[in-house]
């Protein structure tokens, strides 16, 4: 009885699963664009916004597009906690279902399984923050976009550098989440703007292997900070090193969100992107029809990066000048923040590259494409239990 | 002689085993405590302020009614199904395997070094077989370690093979973080997609684990109820010393099974990393091996019960997601009504096993002296 | 002394899976006084007095305490009614001390005061003449030393009504005499102890009074003085019976099997069985007797293959009268079966051994042959036939033969058993205990199957307790003392008396 | 020397959670429970402790931080203690099979945490954090006048309240389980059911309270995670922050062999090792080998303690078991 029972079942289940035949979720094939009550928009996020960093900061970005479109809260759906893993694949699948014609993935490792979903939903968009692989996917509906963070790090950095100057100490620190690229320019940046006021800093780094692990970024925050770092900043989602950092009564540069209210005595000041700028242009050309570009990178100029308010209760005297100062020469074209001379070495596709910038010339970083591209390590910035 | 004294109640509740039990009653306590299950997690779901009607009708719809419902679906019970008949023979033996989990995971590392390195020397037909040999034997043979030590001394095999579970873990994320990282991934630590040959294809749009499954299935439950090997097994796990009097080797039965039993799970592991996720993570087994373990064992290791069991915890864990979209209630729901049902139906079988005896069904007069 | 009994049970039932255990059980216990409790395997003694412990709890009945009506729902009521019982296996906790396990449960100061303890032990062990060492730990305890602490924990706990289940069934015969000894002076203490035996002698050596149980039921108390060994058998077995088993001459015996010098250590590294050696001749009956745990189980797993024994024994099969020998030591049963040699063995564990509690009659009946099946499949027909054979020839009662054997009575479980080993048609038979636990009628089946056997030229071995059926029997008998060979003496000359000297002193005596 | 007093003092913190679960777990298995739930109750008691804590503030006009961390406290234990108490009524009274009910409290428990962390989160606007005095409460050093005494002042007073309500838990189990008499019997429960039966001990109830409060410390090592800054999330609910932690603990159980006192030192070896990566980069070992070590260690322990089979060092020989009086 049961046995019969199951076999019943089983082919119930491939019955349907041919008779569903080949109908497909999404519409958006005639390139006429959608009308705005239509329009679903999908979110794919790697934590939540509680992390009160990377998510949260994105999510912000959300409901600023939400606000500025005129959109209902029901036409967005969020996915958090998603995984770089086959997680992810499911959640995209949902929110193709779910009859989304945009879908949004916030996270690195979302990248392979965007890539994927597009090639066999081209009627949909897929557009992946901070990944590289738009450019060789030749799909005309994967795009990715990212800012140009570096440049409100280096101002970031000038922050962290001053602070280091009034306590006359040199070392920085930096809790960074992956050896890649796009942490690596990160870091790099803040470095420089660090040294760009104190010449003679040096900065550890050590990575905890994971963009969002408060644990382990608590552990290294504390690390560096008992190794002597008096400053440290960040690559990784949480406020743990923000905290670990007033725990400590050292200073800290934040990343994403302004971390004062978590650690008051000991945030300086953060970079952030506003993701906005970029949810609304994609969300408006697929309302108007348009294409969005493979590669999208914007900066300070445009509003897209920019840092939040410098927390002028333990802040050195003379930050905000020096920031603002630099950030003139910034938009105008007089400073380049991978400017030379320059020498470092890194690792990637596997190899080992290695870059000298001559005095006067400088690196071009997110031009190319969004994702930034900068991988070697320059002297001074010290790679800790790699 | 001392005053005795004595709280003359009779305990209130008593219990007795039950001497035999028809089927349809046992089914029924069965389909009552799920039911009594649904009840509470309605509770719950009244409590966050929705209608419990609606938000279990989206799980269904949301599992069933479209053919990318269906194949995601499909997709949750197909390495669950896998994973519970790799249990079966285990636990048919009193082997408590609860290292499923890093069994599958040994056998996706072993298909996906064939998928990753050695795509291009060999044609699809044979990666794939080569894929799949890789992914039994290496699964077995994980599986193995415990049981060697098991049959040899009794070491603790529950334990064993849950710690085996978090170093196979660990050797996963080893290999995403050094040797196996994507040279083009611009230093982030994954594992490449695999390429299109080392993918297994499709059939009514799941990939064709579905079938080898299914073929599993009937296997397992011949191989249990009509070989000479399962009936070996069922005399070990009832008694190892009848099977030491009829003469069968313990210790290799315990081997071998074993090794069966990891193997299936490595091809499990084999599926899960060719079939759908195409690549290997550290979620690539992804609570499939634990989760199996409440299949196996509330299927009472019955291969076809499995197929049922499988698609109703794939139908909750796919219809939770359709309700996170539906109605904001968060994914984690799956995991809660999952583990509500499994409660009662733990529960349940006391009941199918023992009856109560209420104190007030005799009833003893006080009497002083 | 207080007039009144000490216990007084009325209309006790116990049923489990349907199956009466004691049914409507009625007994008296008087303060000062040994009380023997009689009756045969499963006859519900065990049970009865489980429910005076507070193991079960009885489905009707009444319990008086000192004329009080009680309720006795667990072991600590019964500890609070000053019932203390020593199971048969014992309930200790094999990694605790003596003292620690003594004081297991008791109210107290929170703290352990283990000195206090220690001397409250010795103090009692003094008063009755027990010699313990209170801070040893059980698992490097004798068997008897591990009795002694179970009574002394129960002394320790006050209590004045002492039940022993079986308490000589594990000792020699010089520790029986001291328990004994200690029983009757706690008995001149006004105590109240009820003794379970199926050992006659006992019975009359230690008790005051007698209460039977047959088959659940109650079947009378009567004064040891004016009791014989043969009323107390009717009484136990319900009927007359002159135990007149059938003993035909063994015709032209012929050596089957010659066992050399087995020796077996067990897991302890203990000499369980030092240089055993006899032979089995086909067409005779050989006994095995001793006290339980003496060898005779590892004897004949050694024979069988399943017990490991040193490689220097020797186990010599003959097939046939050629004087070819198959050597069966270092080999598992599997093999030795593949060599052709006709062994068949009913164990002492039915269910824990020869059989497959769970499953059904046919399954198990295939436990032999399940590797006769082609393509490593099994054949479930020719089991099926055996299986439909046994149950009728032998007259199992059951309901079918897919009824897990679990579900069976004892005697028909025994009977299912005993047809699988001999369908195999055996030159060699071994069997363990095949009566324990069976009534008479059962019992007289399996002695005229294993007489049918040996007609049939088959040797028999035949392990048993009760020393009436081995002398009644068996051709031959080989007493076993201590995992040595004390003498094997002719089973239609010999005594119980000699019998039971070799049983305990190694036949030392006997020799001279 | 700094870095290593930094060290040791990180090590120290880093164990403390895990030593809260290993010790809830030994409890348990002492009486013969073998819950696998950990991971699970530990999720269950951090967001009961976070939600317990969170709510207050919210809802009190002038919230005290001493009454909100007492409030964390209590629920931590309460809501892990339900979980044991779930997994208690399935097992002791129901006598469902005990590995599959611990990995249902596991799959319902980390379900519950994460759900609710989540929902929380979705109800509140996004962002559950409690005060900084809150945080406070639970991460200042409970000595401050003492951690300032040069090497030893940090290395033994510097720990927040929660380290050393941890040891004394353990000092209090240890000498529970071997001085008490209530201890003893629990361990002979653990040991052999029947036998403590016989000698007049309340099985199920001492089961179910040995469950019970062994969940509840377990649960307080879930609230340690989501409440302490070092090595933990730091007041605020992080999706699947305790992910691993309870399993670490189940091995950590056999590492110390069942044995409180002995939890401490293995706890702390656990911890030592969790951070001894950042302190002294090994070039040599990958890091993710080295998270191999704890659970490579704990199955080398399994190994030789059956491979010796000394008596002091076997799991309770009932782990694992039901227990029925009438079963014959």
């Amino acid at each position: 009885m049961k046995k019969l029972l199951s076999l019943l079942l089983i082919a119930a289940m491939v019955l349907s699963l041919a008779a569903c035949g080949t109908t497909n979720a999404g519409n958006n094939s005639d390139g006429k664009g959608i009308a705005k009550e239509d329009l679903k928009i999908g979110f794919i996020h790697i934590s939540d916004p509680s992390d009160m960093g990377y998510t949260y900061n994105h999510d912000l970005g959300t409901w600023a597009m939400v606000e500025k479109l005129g959109l209902k809260e029901e036409q967005i759906i969020n996915k958090y906690n998603i995984g770089e893993d086959e997680g992810c694949a499911t959640a995209i699948d949902e929110l193709i279902e779910a009859g989304c014609q945009i879908i949004f993935a916030t996270s690195f490792g979302h990248g392979d399984y965007m890539k994927e979903a597009a090639k066999n939903n081209p009627s949909i968009q897929f557009c992946h923050a901070t990944g590289d692989a738009a450019v060789t996917a030749e799909l005309s509906n994967f795009q990715n976009y990212f800012t140009s963070i570096y440049e409100a790090r280096y101002l970031a950095g000038i922050a962290a550098g001053m602070k280091l100057k009034e306590l006359n100490e040199t070392k920085l620190g930096y809790v960074a989440a992956f050896e890649c690229a796009e942490v690596v320019s990160g870091l790099t940046a803040f470095y420089l703007g660090a040294r760009s006021v104190k010449p003679d800093v040096t900065m550890d780094v050590i990575y905890t292997n994971s963009w969002h692990d408060p644990i382990v970024e608590a552990q290294v925050a504390q690390t560096l900070i008992d190794g002597g770092c008096k400053v440290i900043s960040q690559h990784s989602d949480s406020t743990a090193p923000a905290t670990t950092a007033a725990a400590n009564g050292v200073f800290q540069v934040g990343y994403n969100a302004d971390m004062i209210p978590a650690a008051p005595t000991a945030s300086l000041i953060s970079a952030r992107s506003d993701w906005s700028i970029y949810l609304i242009f994609a969300v408006e050309s697929i309302l108007e029809g348009k294409d969005i570009p493979t590669d999208w990178c914007q900066g300070l100029s445009e509003g897209a990066v920019y840092l939040s308010p410098l927390n002028t209760d333990i802040a050195a005297p003379g930050t905000q000048e020096a920031i603002d100062e630099a950030a003139k020469k910034i938009k105008s074209g007089d400073l380049h923040v991978f400017a030379g001379p320059l020498k470092g070495k890194g690792y990637n596709w596997g190899t080992e590259g290695s870059i000298e910038v001559k005095e006067g010339e400088w690196f071009e970083e997110s031009k190319e494409k969004s994702a930034p591209y900068w991988y070697y390590i320059i002297d001074g910035v010290n790679v800790l239990g790699k | 002689m001392s005053v005795l004294k004595n709280d003359r109640r009779i305990p209130f509740l008593r219990i007795a085993k039950r001497a035999e039990i028809s089927r349809r009653k046992a089914w029924a306590i069965r389909i009552a405590a799920i039911l009594l299950s649904l009840i509470t997690g309605g509770l719950l779901i009244i409590a966050l302020g929705h209608n419990p009607f609606s938000v279990y009708r989206d799980m269904v719809t949301g599992s069933f009614s479209t053919r990318t419902a269906l194949i995601a679906t499909a997709k949750i019970a197909v390495p669950l199904l896998g994973a519970a008949i790799s249990i079966a023979p285990a636990f048919k033996m009193k082997f408590w395997n609860i290292g499923t989990e890093g069994q599958i995971l040994a056998g996706a590392i072993a298909a996906s070094y064939f998928a990753l390195f050695q795509h291009e020397n060999m044609s699809r037909p044979v990666l794939l077989l080569v894929m799949f040999l890789a992914a039994v034997l290496v699964g077995g043979l994980w599986a193995l370690i415990p049981a060697v030590f098991k049959a040899k001394w009794g070491t603790n095999e529950t334990l064993f093979t849950l710690m085996m579970n978090y170093i196979v873990l660990n050797i996963v994320t080893y290999l995403r973080t050094g040797p196996w990282k994507n040279p083009s991934s611009s230093g982030f630590p994954k594992i490449a997609m695999f390429d299109d040959s080392a993918r297994l294809p499709n059939l009514f749009g799941v990939h064709i684990g579905w079938i080898v499954v299914l073929g599993l299935t009937i296997f397992m439950y011949i191989y249990m109820k009509h070989t000479q090997h399962g009936y070996e097994i069922a005399v070990v796990g009832e008694s190892e010393n009848t099977a030491r009097y009829v003469g069968m080797h313990v210790p290799v039965i315990i081997t071998r099974t074993i090794f069966i039993s990891g193997a299936i799970a490595g091809l499990v592991g084999f599926l899960i990393v060719s079939g759908s996720s195409y690549t290997l993570t550290d979620n690539t087994a992804g609570g499939y091996g634990f989760t199996a373990i409440t299949v196996a064992w509330l299927a009472k290791l019955d291969p076809f019960a499995m197929i049922i069991i499988s698609i109703f915890l794939a139908v909750l864990k796919k219809g939770s997601n359709t309700i996170q979209t539906n109605f904001k209630i968060p994914a984690s729901a799956s995991e809660v009504l999952t583990g509500i049902i499994l409660f009662f139906m733990l529960g349940c079988e006391f009941f199918i096993n023992y009856r109560l005896i209420f104190r007030n069904t005799k009833i003893v007069e006080v009497q002083h002296d | 002394m207080n007039p009144v009994n000490a216990i007084e049970l009325c209309d006790i039932t116990k049923t489990f899976n349907d199956i009466p255990a004691n049914n409507k059980v009625c007994l008296q216990i008087r303060w000062g006084e040994i009380l023997s409790l009689l009756g045969e395997n499963g006859s519900g003694k065990t049970t009865l007095m489980n429910i005076l412990a507070g193991i079960y709890f009885p489905d009707s009945g009444t319990v008086y305490i000192n004329g009080n009506e009680v309720t006795i729902r667990s072991p600590k009521d019964a500890y609070d009614l000053g019932i203390g019982m020593i199971h048969q296996h014992f309930k200790l906790v094999d990694n605790m001390t003596a003292a620690e396990n003594i004081v297991l449960g008791l109210k107290g100061k929170g703290r352990l005061d283990r000195k206090a303890i220690s001397a409250k032990v010795r103090e009692i062990g003094e008063k009755y003449g027990f010699n313990v060492n209170p801070d040893k730990k059980i698992y490097d305890m004798s068997v008897s030393e591990k009795q002694t602490v179970e009574i002394i924990k129960v002394l320790y706990r006050g209590a004045n009504i002492l039940i022993l289940d079986e308490p000589t069934a594990v000792l020699t015969a010089q520790e029986a005499e001291k328990l004994f000894d200690v029983l009757k002076n706690m008995r001149d203490d006004g105590k109240a102890i009820i003794i379970i035996t199926h050992k006659l002698q006992e019975v009359m050596a230690v008790s005051d009074r007698v209460a039977v149980l047959r088959k659940g039921e109650y079947a009378g108390t009567v004064n040891t003085k004016e009791a014989t060994v043969q009323s107390l058998t009717e009484m136990m077995v319900g009927r007359t019976v002159s135990l007149n088993i059938e003993r035909p001459e063994p015709v032209d015996p012929v050596p089957r099997m010659v066992v050399k010098g087995i020796t077996s250590y067990n897991e302890e590294g203990y000499k369980i069985l030092d240089n055993v050696s006899f032979t089995a001749y086909g067409g005779e009956i050989l006994g095995i007797a001793g006290i339980s745990g003496c060898g005779q189980k590892e004897l004949l797993e050694g024979i069988a293959g399943i017990y490991p024994v040193t490689p220097d024994s020797s186990v010599e099969y003959y097939p046939d009268d050629t004087g070819k020998a198959t050597e069966l030591v270092g080999k598992r049963p599997m093999q030795i079966r593949k060599l052709g040699v006709a062994l068949s063995f009913v164990p002492e564990d039915r269910l824990g051994m020869g059989l497959v509690g769970s499953m059904d009659i046919t399954d198990n009946m295939m436990l032999r042959s399940y590797l006769k099946g082609k393509l490593g499949f099994t054949d479930r027909n020719p089991p099926k036939k055996l299986a439909e054979n046994v149950v009728e020839q032998l007259n199992v009662v059951t309901p079918g033969i897919t009824t897990p054997v679990s579900k069976l009575s004892g005697g028909n479980v025994q009977k299912v058993l005993v047809g699988r080993e001999i369908a195999a048609a055996p030159k060699v038979l071994m069997t363990a205990y095949a009566v324990r636990g069976l009534d008479i009628n059962t019992s007289y089946t399996i002695y005229s199957l294993l007489n049918e056997q040996k007609k049939a030229g088959v040797a028999v071995i035949y392990v048993g307790e009760d020393l009436d059926v081995l002398l009644e029997l068996c051709d031959r008998i080989l007493v076993l003392c201590g995992g040595k060979v004390s003498g094997i003496v002719d089973g239609r000359s010999a005594t119980k008396e000699q019998i039971g000297l070799m049983m305990t002193s190694l036949g030392e005596e006997v020799k001279k | 020397m700094t870095d290593i007093i930094n060290f040791l003092f990180a090590a120290v913190l880093a164990a403390c959670p895990l030593l809260l679960g290993t010790l809830g777990e030994t409890l348990t298995e002492k009486s013969g429970n073998l819950n696998l739930g950990v991971e699970g109750m530990m999720f269950m008691g951090g967001i009961a402790g976070l939600a317990g804590s969170y709510y207050y503030e919210r809802s009190a006009a002038e919230p005290a931080a001493w009454v909100s961390v007492t409030i964390a406290l209590v629920c931590a234990f309460l809501c892990a203690a339900l979980g044991a108490f779930i997994y208690s009524v399935l097992t002791i009274t129901l006598r469902a099979n005990q590995n599959v009910t611990g990995l249902a409290l596991t799959i319902f428990g980390a379900g519950f945490g994460n759900f609710f962390g989540e929902f929380i989160g979705n109800s509140t606007g996004g962002y559950v954090s409690v005060s900084q005095a809150t945080k406070a409460g639970f991460n200042d050093p409970l000595f401050p006048f003492l951690s300032n005494i040069p090497v030893v002042g940090k290395l033994l007073f510097s720990y927040n309240f929660m380290v050393y309500l941890s040891l004394a838990i353990a000092i209090f189990m240890w000498y529970f389980l071997a001085c008490t008499r209530k201890g003893l019997n629990l361990r002979a429960v653990g040991e052999r059911h029947a036998s403590a039966d016989a000698a007049g001990i309340n099985v199920t109830l001492y089961k179910y309270l040995a469950t019970c409060i062994g969940g509840g410390i377990t649960g307080l090592g879930g609230l340690y995670i989501v409440m302490n800054s070092s090595n933990g999330v730091g007041g605020v609910w992080v999706h699947n922050c305790i992910g691993g932690y309870g399993w670490l603990s189940v091995a950590l159980v056999i590492f110390a062999t069942w044995h409180p006192a002995r939890a401490i030192l293995c706890a702390l070896a656990f911890g030592t090792l969790s951070v001894m990566r950042f302190y002294f980069p090994s070039r040599i070992i990958p890091i993710s080998l080295y998270e191999i070590l704890p659970y490579l260690a704990t199955v080398i322990v399994l190994i030789t303690v059956s491979l010796r089979k000394k008596r002091e060092n076997q799991p309770p020989a009932s782990l694992g078991l039901a227990y029925f009086r009438e079963d014959r």
